[in-house]
């Protein structure tokens, strides 16, 4: 981060005092999210999420590829976070940022590994065909709190993404067919895994300062965060508090109880714009139903 | 960096103590600091071991053995012919930050480079004595690949001895694990863990002496000062029936035609000593080996 | 990790197999001649030239038969970040170009080439007077056109170098040939090909200052005997001081033309 | 592959563990004669060096902080560490995020504010790993920096837990670690009782957090108390030599 | 005479000038005959004076001008100002009032200093001042505590053309209220204020956010957003006499109230249209004594 990009003293015991009186900069209380926007389509998998000034949009694509040597049955899901000087300014372009590393591994972590996509229905034929799912998650403004808006836009888009109907037609040969010809298939999602990021200031032995959420001005004056992940079915699927002030641990218990209901009223937003998204595919569809194209024949060894 | 520099006044200290055949540590020219050897120390490895200078450098090497496919190189067939029954020796070496300051981020990787390139010829060429044609399992496609990983964790000077010390040591310490061919040549490795074999060709995997010239004198061994005095590096590499396999200056400086000759000589008598030497303590070590097997065996560092 | 900026050849790169009878290289006949009508003593005939690349401060071209080699000096300059050290710094990059070998190199810079820069830095660094030239770098770029057996290179890549810094007018206590020889079933031979380097059992290169009579850079391989690495270098030295004579030829020309 | 039951009829784990048991703990001091300070320590079969470099000049002028030192981890993983022999590059993902987590557990312990414009550096290389990379090298670098003598508010000890089928086990090892289940790594500070760093990747439901971490803290206070008796004993021994009673 | 808006332009439009003893300011070029744009904005003229208005961000430094900087460094005997042009700044540490070798400013990295340029010239990094030309502190000097807002270069000389307007009387009417505010206004796109309640400041922040996109109806803007905390004292006041009153400021001219006996709003009614014409300061006096008239 270039000199520029850094707070003056004023800046930041302002900031400090007025946490203190439990007022936030943009009049939010300690535990309020900013206004949350999700919107999906029209293309599937398309996802822009707006939190407060944060922007994000994940992109989902997919490609019959190989699978993996030594997941022969399972389809390949790939996480691609592109971090760019256009939400980072003074960002170093040579080696990736830590800023960085911690975004997409945590993403990595909540989707990938804790298994929110079923990758094994996405198999097609056993060592040689599978479906290879590729979301590409672009930042595009950085208001501070990128990672949580970053997880709502990639499972929004992933609940959003249909991939083209299949049939196998021979031992080493599929047919895809357009979404005229099959209704496209939504990808099975095992549960929606979500971020809740609290900063951390002062911890003294009296009051506890920390919020949720936090903006560019509040992430660069904290001394600590925490991001819990939380899914639908109250589990937590990464908590990840590396270092900073140290607490207790009632804080966390506390904390994690706060992100279950901050993650409750999310997927609900991200029920709504789905439903509100598939209404409108619904009805493009019925209109092009009508229409009967040939399907691709794909012929790959 | 401020480390790699030496004051005059202990430059002309060193040299005078090598004109008068007396060193630092009390020393003479060509004698060896003690080394302490250990094997078999890395459970994840088929063999390792890891020597010290006492007081100073420390390496430690691990060896892998993995089937591979036999790399055939196609434009000179009598050569590919040769090639096809063999197995592959893979080098690697690594300064660790932790020895130095100096290897911290990318501050080790011309010495890595060079130190990989140095060793891996070594070994891989007719002079490395490991007996490749018994490494190959079926020829043309398969066989052995036989990773040496060295790892440099504390630098008191005198790197590439010791690495070439604690190669031999660890690939005497490694246990290949029999392999039977089926039918569809499958391959496959044997389970019980007492069916395996050593190396073969490991007494012959020369060692490195490496004599500094100081002055107008040469001498063995040295530590990180001397190394700073140094004018010209000369490293030979001997096996054990006292042949050269391999010559090397190493660093600036130029050599006399009449002492390189003498280096070469000295060089040659120090290596064969030491060679002796080693044996003897890789069979004190099989020995202990076996005693602290019985025991649960406990951290070679925290015991150390 | 990949360089996107240019467009890549395939990963690997395989050899085509070239469908011919194995019959057996007959390296030497029955009057000790080399395939090439040399003797075992005998070096391959060298042209060599200075002066080649006009943007350079000074340059050196060489070739020995196949080996070709361009090698140009620049500097002394200043250096970027200056270390403390009363002395100025040498930088030598060797490159074989991608269609330098039988197989094709890499367009960036691999591990071999990281430490031939390496090995030519060390073999040079005795010869040059860089205690003159303090807070400078000089820089030294070669660039090999063919290759005809490494070691050869080797020595042909330090012998060229030497010409280019000493035709860039860069204060020099010695001009560094270098000759190469191959141990191949007891025999030494001088200045060996690829061919023959494939049939080796051990090598030598050897760089030397014949006016101080001090060797700049020594690099065996293989099992050898002491007396006959003793003998190698005896030969190897001798070959240095008839390269040495071309060196000068060439260093000579372009002043005599001058006049 | 074939998976064995975690925990055996007897209730005892796959290495002869009992559920609340951490692995054996050996660790020393000093180990390196260039560093500044160091430590070794293994936890069953994990075995970690450290190196600590400084308070000392900051090497890169972009870097300097103006009124409190920096802090750079660096962890490397030898080629014959884990069962497949695997050239990691040096900027795995993997390895520089725990390298992020560790030196943030440090920021706030080392009295940074002592050192404005310097940098302190922590090296920290594996030699072999079986499970637990997070917590062996915070619990490395603790001693690594008592061993320098930089000045710290606390120590910091780390700890991992996990549950499987109900029962919260302590400190995994590989073979635990690749079942998949839930494991959670706590750094402590023994005396204030506060939790510096608390990490879990994998599902666990919200209700069982308390419990797991409850375990990993139970584990950080014993490797506290190894680590503390190791540092004592070491200084003890030193100051004996140098004063003779 | 103010400068007045031409037209906007486009870089490359060619402005036609009949006068041929002209001034061109920023963001004009003379090319032979013709003037050309060079940057996107509102073309702005007095007399024989042109320049263009642009929405930039950048800043660029220009003697004479005053500037919010932040201290980055210490080289020397000069302060290095980051003050969000291409260059850091250098401030000297006897550019301050009343400043002599022993005895020097006290700043430290990270504060803040309210500066005048007095150097600007492209191929010199620029320097800066805490005086006046006649070596007076003048306002200049460090910012003590306070918040800083960064905003848009032009929406930063609105205000600072406006600031005797707008600025002082909002003093006045707040300082009567017993709420102090100080702002300093950079050019360089940072504007600076502080209050003695962190809550005072947050709302002016907010305003002063949101009315940089608005029209230039600031002033009623920034009168508006203040609103709350004239109200809160009115309510205050109110309240404790039992009388309850919910008052909505239109900006297009309208004002809704209510309370709860028709009596009181007819006061109200009445005060307001009597306080129409009056100055500001009559109309927080006013307001203030609302009370009574109830």
């Amino acid at each position: 981060m270039g000199k520029e990009a850094e707070l003056s003293t004023n800046e930041k015991e302002f900031i400090l005092a007025s946490l203190r009186e439990g007022i936030r900069l943009d009049n939010r209380e300690k535990l309020d999210f900013r206004s949350l926007q999700i919107l999906l389509g029209p293309d599937y998998g398309h996802s822009e999420v707006r939190l407060g000034d944060t922007k994000v949009l994940a992109k989902v694509s997919c490609e019959v590829t190989r699978p993996h040597l030594d997941r022969p049955s399972e389809g390949i899901l790939i996480l691609n976070t592109e971090i760019s000087p256009m939400a980072f300014p003074g960002l170093d372009m040579g080696r990736p940022s830590e800023e960085e590393i911690i975004i997409s591994r945590t993403l990595e972590k909540a989707i990938k590994r804790n298994h929110a996509i079923d990758l094994e229905g996405l198999c097609i034929i056993r060592e040689k065909k599978v479906w290879t799912i590729r979301v590409d998650i672009h930042f595009l403004d950085n208001d501070g709190n990128i990672l949580d808006a970053a997880s709502i836009a990639t499972i929004s888009a992933l609940a959003h993404f249909r991939r083209p109907e299949i049939t196998i037609t021979g031992e080493d040969t599929i047919t895809i067919h357009s979404a005229e010809q099959l209704n496209p298939v939504p990808l099975v999602v095992h549960h929606i895994p979500i971020c809740v990021t609290f900063a951390f200031f002062e911890i003294s032995e009296n009051k506890d300062l920390w919020v949720v959420d936090p903006n560019w001005q509040e992430e660069k004056i904290c001394q600590g965060d925490m991001t819990i992940v939380i899914n639908d079915h109250k589990e937590i699927c990464v908590l990840s508090k590396a270092g900073g002030v140290p607490l207790s641990m009632e804080t966390i218990i506390y904390c994690s109880k706060i992100a279950t209901s901050k993650v409750e009223i999310i997927i609900d937003d991200i029920r709504k714009a789905l439903e509100i998204a598939n209404d409108k595919n619904s009805n493009k569809n019925n209109n092009n139903s009508n229409k009967m194209d040939k399907g691709k024949r794909v012929n790959r060894d | 960096m401020s480390s790699s520099l030496i004051s005059p006044s202990e430059l002309d200290y060193i040299i005078r103590g090598v004109d008068d055949n007396l060193r630092a540590d009390g020393r003479g020219r060509l004698d060896y600091r003690e080394v302490i050897l250990e094997t078999g120390l890395i459970f994840q490895a088929n063999g390792s071991a890891r020597c010290r200078l006492s007081k100073g450098t420390d390496v430690l090497v691990g060896v892998k053995v993995e089937i591979g496919s036999i790399e055939i190189d196609g434009t000179d067939e009598e050569v590919a012919a040769v090639k096809a029954k063999r197995g592959r020796v893979v080098c690697n070496v690594e300064c660790s930050p932790i020895a130095s300051q100096q290897f911290a981020g990318r501050g080790a990787d011309d010495i890595n480079n060079e130190l990989t390139q140095l060793v891996d010829r070594v070994l891989n060429g007719p002079q490395g004595g490991l007996n490749l044609e018994k490494l190959c399992i079926i020829p043309g496609e398969e066989c052995w690949v036989v990773y040496i990983d060295a790892l440099v964790l504390d630098y008191g000077g005198n790197i590439l001895d010791l690495i070439f010390m604690t190669i031999r040591a660890a690939l005497y310490n490694t246990r290949v694990p029999k392999t039977v061919i089926e039918e569809d040549k499958e391959v496959e490795i044997s389970d019980d863990v007492e069916e395996w074999e050593r190396i073969e060709g490991w007494e012959l995997v020369p060692i490195s002496i490496t004599l500094n010239k100081i002055g107008t004198r040469h001498i063995v061994d040295a530590t990180v000062l001397e190394e700073l005095a140094t004018k010209a590096k000369l490293s030979v590499m001997v096996n054990k029936n006292g042949k050269i396999c391999g010559i090397q200056k190493i660093g600036g400086g130029s050599i006399e035609h009449g002492l390189l000759n003498e280096m070469m000589q000295t060089g040659r008598s120090i290596g064969q000593n030491l060679i002796l030497n080693l044996d003897k303590m890789l069979q004190k070590e099989d020995e202990i080996n076996a005693e602290r097997a019985k025991n649960d065996k406990i951290g070679f560092f925290a015991a150390a | 990790m990949a360089d996107r900026r240019r467009i890549q050849g395939p990963e690997v790169s395989v050899a085509p197999i070239i469908l011919k009878s194995p019959n057996k290289i007959q390296l030497l006949d029955e009057n000790l001649c080399r395939r090439n009508g040399r003797n075992l003593e005998d070096i391959r005939s060298i042209y060599l030239k200075t002066g080649l690349i006009s943007q350079a401060n000074g340059s050196a071209f060489i070739e020995l038969s196949k080996t070709k080699i361009v090698c140009g000096v620049y500097g002394p300059r200043q250096t970027k970040i200056p270390a403390f050290s009363g002395k100025g710094n040498l930088n030598c990059e060797i490159k074989f170009a991608p269609f330098s070998c039988p197989k094709r190199r890499p367009p960036y810079r691999d591990s071999q080439e990281k430490e031939l820069s390496q090995l030519i830095y060390e073999a040079l660094t005795p010869s040059i007077r860089l205690d003159l030239l303090p807070k400078s770098t000089i820089d030294i770029y070669i660039t090999i056109l063919e290759n005809d057996g490494t070691a050869s290179c080797l020595a042909a890549a330090i012998t060229c170098a030497s010409v280019a810094v000493a035709d860039a007018g860069i204060e020099m206590l010695d001009l560094v040939p270098a000759c190469s020889a191959s141990y191949i079933n007891g025999q030494i031979f001088m200045d060996s090909d690829l061919i023959e380097e494939k049939r080796e059992s051990g090598s030598l290169v050897l760089s030397y200052m014949p006016s101080l009579k001090e060797i700049t850079h020594i690099l065996q391989s293989g099992e050898v005997e002491l007396n006959l690495t003793s003998q190698a270098i005896e030969q190897c030295t001798d070959s240095c001081s008839k390269i040495y004579s071309i060196m000068i030829d060439s260093l000579l020309l372009p002043i005599q033309n001058m006049k | 592959m074939s998976r064995h039951e975690p925990i055996g009829p007897q209730g005892l784990r796959q290495d002869g563990r009992r559920a609340d048991q951490l692995r054996n703990i050996n660790c020393k001091p000093s180990v390196l004669s260039q560093s500044d300070g160091s430590s070794y320590i293994e936890q069953g079969y994990t075995k970690c060096l450290a190196a600590v470099y400084g308070p000392r000049e900051t090497r890169q002028k972009a870097q300097i902080l103006h009124n409190k030192a920096l802090i750079t981890v660096e962890i490397s993983l030898a080629p014959f560490s884990m069962s497949e022999r695997k050239k990691r590059k040096k900027f795995d993902k993997r390895l520089l995020e725990i390298a992020s987590a560790v030196k943030q557990t440090f920021e706030p312990i080392i009295m940074t504010n002592l050192f404005p414009r310097s940098q302190i550096d922590i090296f920290l290389q594996i030699l072999q790993y079986d499970g637990g990379m997070t917590q062996i090298c915070i619990n490395a670098a603790t001693l690594a920096l008592i061993d320098a003598g930089i000045p710290m508010l606390e120590y910091v000890c780390a700890c991992s837990a996990g549950i499987v089928e109900d029962t919260t086990i302590l400190d995994l090892n590989n073979s635990e670690e690749s079942l998949g289940i839930p494991e959670l790594t706590v750094a402590l500070l023994p005396q204030s009782q506060k939790v510096t760093l608390l990490q879990l990747e994998t599902r666990l439901h919200v209700d069982k957090l308390e419990s797991v971490t409850a375990m990993a803290i139970k584990g950080a206070k014993e490797v506290y108390k190894k680590l503390d008796k190791t540092s004592r004993d070491y200084i003890g021994d030193l100051l004996q030599k140098s004063n003779p009673t | 005479m103010e400068f007045r808006s031409v037209r906007t332009v486009l870089p490359g439009d060619l402005v036609s000038v009949e006068a041929s003893d002209i001034i061109l300011g920023p963001g004009l070029m003379q090319n032979e005959e013709s003037i050309i744009c060079t940057k996107a904005g509102v073309l702005m003229k007095k007399e024989n004076s042109w320049f263009i208005d642009s929405d930039q961000k950048r800043y660029i430094p220009a003697t004479g001008e005053n500037v919010v900087g932040r201290i980055i460094g210490k080289v020397g005997e000069v302060y290095r100002v980051d003050i969000g042009s291409a260059h850091q700044a250098l401030l000297p540490f006897l550019a301050f009032e009343n400043a002599t070798k022993k005895n020097r400013p006290a700043l430290n990295i990270g504060d803040l200093v309210y500066a005048r340029i007095s150097l600007a010239n492209r191929d010199i990094d620029p320097e800066i001042q805490c005086t006046n030309l006649d070596n007076k502190a003048d306002g200049f000097g460090e910012l003590k505590k306070g918040f800083m807002l960064k905003c848009s270069l032009r929406y930063c000389r609105r205000l600072f053309s406006l600031k005797t307007q707008i600025m002082e009387s909002l003093d006045k009417k707040l300082t009567q209220k017993g709420i102090e505010i100080e702002v300093a206004i950079g050019l360089n796109g940072r504007i600076w204020f502080c209050t003695e309640k962190v809550k005072h400041a947050i709302v002016f922040y907010n305003a002063l956010k949101e009315a940089e996109t608005m029209s230039d109806a600031e002033l009623l803007e920034i009168l508006f957003s203040l609103k709350t905390q004239i109200m809160e004292s009115l309510d205050k006041k109110l309240t404790q006499k039992g009388i309850e009153i919910e008052v909505a400021i239109g900006l297009n001219g309208r004002i809704w109230f209510c309370t709860e006996k028709v009596k009181h709003a007819i006061v109200f009614y009445n005060a307001l249209k009597e306080a129409e014409t009056m100055s500001d300061a009559e109309l927080l006096e006013m307001f203030k004594n609302l009370d009574r008239k109830f």
